[in-house]
């Protein structure tokens, strides 16, 4: 299963008649099974690209295609994770997870078997129970990727899920994802504007411009898994990415 | 370990009345307290309330009365809050109209009420009504229209349908500040109440006990009226405030 | 089917709270007759909505309420202690302005118009009726007399009678004999120095008084006296060196006078209007007003629940009116009575407004009902 | 390009209520527009309102009220509110007090009102204050007590005294929640005025008005009253919100 | 000009007559015109124990010393700049800068020729006029930066200033603060807890345990200015100081 992103531009109608336009002629493609970072400055329209893509937005031109079939609006092959906070605080962790089930149709009891499931891979079986606000931030960001996952999607975008976390937090969850990832194999595009993060987790990376985002580089990691962030290896990718993208072309900064 | 502090005011004013209600000597202006607590501990007895019944009958009238309009009010405002605050056409439709019917005191539609329902209990629910309707409907369009759109697209991206998202996200997300409406809505209809038992034809009623009072200068029945006025709406707003803490502590936990 | 007999004849009596909702509520269906004091019966007919029976003078038993008392002029008593040469002012005046009243009708009813609604037109959809013309038709229905003479008193203490059977009076009026009654609700000392300072032409002179005098009154053309002093203060300055001065002249309905007495200003006086007697007489129980133009039971009231008020003279007699709807095939009171109870026996009993329990209107109206053999229901 | 939306009910409602009144012929339950609209159109004539003054006067009266109510309102409430939002030992003391004589509607201190401030402007306002004091009151200490504790500390380590923090820290940072209570204030001090001008001894106003046209079954300017009552009441409104628009867009646009 | 923390522990009272020990025993010294940074992980007691040093707070036990004399309470000599956001939303830049001026009793004239100076200082003269709402999270630190410094301060206590910025910004803003901190020889205590950051600006670490926060180790980091993130020795420091603070001791994880 292929995903295709073709010609995306979009352009923002804004008060007064004017436009701004956010994404101007994005291509690229991701494999199945694949890694994909999505790498560019804050504001360059990286979330207006994930939205499109999966469906929350119309793109002005262009369009997505999956195995080279146009799908408009949302399908359910896709799951979103939204850079903000986006539990239910008024949900359950269990009950969170089963709502894209419940919508869906399946049968309550059902749908908890299925969210102990998720809930057990993304290490909270103890903690079905708790509401929202009574997690940390980091046990948070995983009861969403639980919430997502359960819905059985094929593609998980992933909208800078760790930006709000500390160091450490974030380093663990990233670990974690790589586990998931390879237990269930499914495409994931991850935006973030770490290139630590995308070196870390990344089978290759889509870097953006500034407003209007254009694809500017598209490099792949050729690091063998697992990756050691402090090793000598890993900084040298990771210079070599901050050469590539410190070309005038790219600027990102 | 409760602090007395609290209790310092109420029993300076306690003992300052009395003290006032010696000096002034005018059961007209100030009684003094050995007439109004008589009253205050035969909740149930009538012999103080000039033959309207006792206080806890009268009590009992006025919550039902409040009870009802305060009930018809959250049914017409919460489904048309709901509709409002989601669809941009009827809030333009409707708001330049409630936003001029809003400011009308609900005593200023004593005279139209009697007219249009009659003497009984559908005029006095009318102005219950007019009062608590406004601020539920306010609220629940700003609960829906404050929403976090975050919430409404995971539910899309999790293949909601419109009926799930208004069930199980919007209803779930808005009833905080819903619930805030309520609270002040009742608050008004209860305000409203004595207003409403002003109307003619009325004789029972925490309202009507005062006006009647005051018509033969009772002012300790007017006193112990207002008394037990304070206690319930005391009482019913940590009523509410109870279940805000119950079921929305997730909002002011969140974040 | 023969209907089974009623088991009674019964009407509804409920109270309105003054004479304010009345028309609306017959206007609407919501009632079958009123009674009210002037002008309210009058607007029945000018609104299309009903018309009147009968005056309250021919309200049976036959005879009884002929000259019935209705409004007085009441006054604190501790400022009839200290301040009796303002009472006299006060009292010769109403007096004055009374006879004036008698013997000028239509300009009296005029002025009465132009305080009550600005000689305005009262507007019933189609219809728009001069103010001016309702008061004048009411006017004759009310006779102003002021002498606090026998019968007028005893005219009285019935009332007193008949709030007490109401359970009205609780207090130092309860178990009275009529003797003590008169003595602790009339002085009619004012009146009578009054009538001496007419009779020889000079008003004594109060001294100033630094205090504000609050003098309560009802929106009726039974206080044309009121109306028509303050309005023609003028003529009573000039003929008879007394008056009650508007200090707002353009108004129709000033709220501030002066007293003038022979030229000189002895106190600011303060025109409260009421809605109905009890409000005016819980004012002079704080001694908000000191004075009042009111109906005499809610100063009977009043008194019986320790306020110290006396009533001082009469303002009126008479001047209440019984409406029916206009659907009533009634035409007096004989075949009111029979509407009324085949309206009963139909399951559909009258429903009969009067303005607060233990009003004047409300104890006659008990009174004939009961005469009739109508027996009340309440609510 | 302003849609014309907005109007289509008011103008559908005029409509119909003209039909109506056509259908129902009862001036006491749906007078004409043929009736009302002369009222309205000549807001400064006397010749429709029964001698009580002309629309304009009496709204100007009532405003008066409203503005001395209003004004001594927040004068006691915005001080008192910093003390308690300040001062725990404050807030212990009066609170409970408080929430006691805070649901007892404001027409129920109409009879002790009238004892103790006797007939005229001062029982009136009082009336009112009664009204606007609570609301005024408790976003006052809500306001306080949800100011930014950072914002408080920042001050002081750079050297702030307790008067510059209550001064250049407190009052600006509750300033919006303190807005909004004046807001609410204003509009049920408003919804007042009609229940105080029904106080006897009163000749003006646009509550005294509706009830003066009420004694005579006037429904017509019963209706007029109502209008202005929604218009100024609008106004006023918009002038609260214009004014946190201008001075507090800061609050919404913060973060 | 030497601060001394000595023997700080605070324990922190909890509802149910319980006590929360936050920090135990700390005690360093900060030379002048030193930069510091306290590491430590998340919830450790790091704004805790800057709260004290700026008499913000009060320790259970122990002291804070200026050239040996005991401090208590808040001190004119310290400024403190606070993870949360902290300006005022209504003043503008400038009179955000001029507060501290104000209250120190300045003239408002004077006071408002000052804060251009510190404005300038951290490059944001255009903005005087603008409202905090109308600027970037990175300008909005810089203006705390600008605010502290105007009141002529001798020691800067910072309290991850940075942590909500993205990377590129934080990395700019790190930059800009070490150029301050040359021309204007402030003593800077910075609390983080990205080891990158601290690695880059500090002169010496403190790196503290998880709570109780005690001292685990104090680390000089022996890098010349201007250091270069991407390069190797600069990796080589950032690993050692990884390796050091994994100790068992430490429990930074
Ligand atoms: N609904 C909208 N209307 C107008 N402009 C918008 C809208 N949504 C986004 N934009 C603009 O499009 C641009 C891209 O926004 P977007 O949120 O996609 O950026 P981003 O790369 O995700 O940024 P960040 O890293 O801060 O999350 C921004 O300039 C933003 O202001
Ligand atoms: N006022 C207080 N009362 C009780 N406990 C407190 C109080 N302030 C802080 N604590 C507790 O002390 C501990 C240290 O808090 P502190 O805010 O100093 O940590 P931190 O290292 O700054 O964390 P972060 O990295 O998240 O900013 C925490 O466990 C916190 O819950
Ligand atoms: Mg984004
Ligand atoms: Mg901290």
């Amino acid at each position: 299963m292929t995903l295709t992103i073709r010609n995306i531009t979009k352009d923002f109608l804004v008060p007064g008649d004017q436009s701004i336009c956010a994404l101007s002629e994005i291509t690229f493609s991701v494999a199945d099974e694949e890694f994909v970072s999505v790498l560019g400055p804050s504001g360059c329209g990286k979330t207006t690209l994930l939205r499109i893509i999966a469906g929350l937005e119309y793109a002005t031109s262009g369009s997505i295609e999956i195995n080279g079939e146009i799908i408009s609006g949302r399908s359910p092959r896709m799951a979103m994770i939204f850079q903000e906070y986006s539990l239910y605080p008024w949900r359950t962790v269990r009950d969170n997870v089963t709502f894209g089930l419940e919508v869906g149709g399946m049968h309550k009891s059902q749908a908890r078997e299925v969210a102990q499931t998720y809930l057990h891979l993304v290490g909270l079986d103890d903690f079905a129970d708790r509401y929202p606000h009574e997690l940390s931030g980091g046990m948070r960001q995983r009861v969403t990727v639980a919430r997502a996952l359960a819905i059985k999607p094929q593609i998980l975008l992933m909208d800078e899920p760790f930006g709000a976390l500390d160091a450490q937090t974030r380093n663990r969850l990233q670990e974690e994802l790589l586990e998931i990832w390879e237990k269930t194999k499914k495409t994931i595009i991850f935006v973030t504007h770490s290139v630590d993060e995308a070196v870390y987790l990344a089978d290759r990376l889509i870097v953006l411009t500034s407003r209007p985002a254009r694809v500017c580089e598209v490099i792949p990691i050729h690091l063998a898994r697992p990756r050691d962030r402090t090793g000598q290896e890993f900084a040298r990718v990771r210079r070599q990415v901050l050469d590539l993208i410190a070309q005038p072309k790219c600027s990102l900064q | 370990m409760r602090s007395p502090v609290p209790l310092l005011l109420p029993v300076l004013l306690i003992v300052g009345w009395e003290v006032a209600a010696h000096f002034i000597d005018n059961p007209f202006i100030l009684p003094s307290l050995t007439t109004v607590i008589p009253i205050l501990l035969h909740p149930f007895s009538d012999k103080f309330t000039l033959g309207t019944g006792s206080l806890v009958d009268n009590a009992a009238v006025s919550l039902f009365r409040v009870a009802l309009g305060f009930a018809l009010a959250a049914l017409i405002a919460i489904p048309l809050g709901i509709g409002m605050g989601r669809s941009a056409l009827l809030n333009n439709i409707l708001d330049a109209t409630i936003e001029l019917l809003r400011p009308i005191p609900p005593l200023a539609w004593v005279p139209l009420a009697l007219a249009w329902f009659k003497i009984g209990l559908v005029s006095i629910v009318f102005i219950i009504l007019i009062g608590a309707f406004f601020p539920i409907l306010l609220n629940t369009i700003d609960g829906v229209k404050s929403i976090k759109r975050t919430w409404v697209e995971v539910a899309l991206t999790l293949g909601a349908r419109e009926s799930d998202i208004l069930g199980k996200v919007i209803l779930h997300g808005a009833a905080p500040t819903i619930w805030t409406g309520l609270r002040v809505g009742f608050g008004i209809s209860w305000m409203c109440v004595v207003a409403a038992e002003w109307l003619p034809g009325t004789t029972r009623g925490l309202g009507y006990l005062i006006l009647y009072a005051y018509n033969f200068g009772q002012t300790n029945v007017i006193i112990a009226g207002m008394v037990i006025i304070g206690i319930i709406g005391i009482v019913i707003d940590q009523v509410f405030k109870a279940g805000e803490r119950r079921w929305f502590s997730w909002r002011a936990l969140e974040r | 089917i023969t209907p089974s007999p009623p088991a009674e004849n019964r009407v509804s009596l409920i109270q309105a709270r003054g004479t304010g909702p009345m028309p609306t509520l017959l206007g609407t269906g919501q009632i079958d007759a009123y009674i009210a004091w002037q002008p309210t019966p009058e607007v029945a007919p000018l609104a299309g909505i009903g018309k009147v029976l009968l005056y309250s003078g021919d309200l049976p038993p036959e005879g009884k309420w002929k000259n019935h008392p209705c409004c007085v002029l009441s006054a604190r008593q501790d400022t009839i202690a200290e301040q009796p040469d303002l009472v006299n002012a006060i009292s010769a005046l109403t007096i004055l302005s009374t006879r004036y009243v008698t013997e000028h009708p239509d300009e009296s009813a005029e002025i009465v118009a132009d305080w009550l609604a600005g000689k305005g037109n009262f507007t019933y959809g189609n219809v728009s009726v001069s103010s001016v013309d309702v008061l004048k038709q009411a006017f004759p229905t009310v006779k102003f007399v002021n002498e606090p003479t026998g019968p007028w008193i005893n005219g009285n203490i019935e009332f007193v009678h008949a709030l007490r059977e109401l359970g009205v009076l609780t207090g130092s009026l309860a178990n009275t004999t009529d003797e003590e009654t008169i003595a602790i609700l009339f002085d009619t000392g004012p009146y009578y120095q009054a009538k001496a300072m007419i009779e020889s032409g000079t008003i004594i002179t109060p001294p100033s008084s630094g205090k504000e005098i609050g003098i309560g009154y009802l929106n009726s053309d039974h206080d044309a006296a009121l109306f028509v002093a303050v309005k023609n203060w003028q003529y009573f300055n000039d003929n008879y060196g007394i008056a009650l001065k508007p200090v707002d002249r353009t108004t129709s309905k000033p709220e501030k006078a002066e007293l003038i007495v022979n030229g000189q200003k002895i106190a600011n006086v303060r025109l409260v209007p009421g809605d109905a007697g009890p409000q005016l007489m819980q004012l002079a129980s704080t001694n908000a007003i000191q004075m009042a133009y009111v109906g005499n039971p809610p100063v009977i009231a009043a008194a019986d629940k320790g306020t110290p008020i006396k009533i001082v003279l009469a303002i009126n007699t008479e001047g209440s009116g019984v409406v029916v709807s206009k659907e009533s095939p009634a035409t007096d009171w004989k075949s009111f009575v029979d509407w009324a109870k085949a309206r009963s026996a139909a399951g559909k009993p009258l429903v009969i407004a009067a303005p607060g329990k233990g009003s004047i209107q409300d104890v006659m109206i008990r009174y004939s009902l009961e005469e009739s053999d109508l027996s009340i229901i309440e609510e």
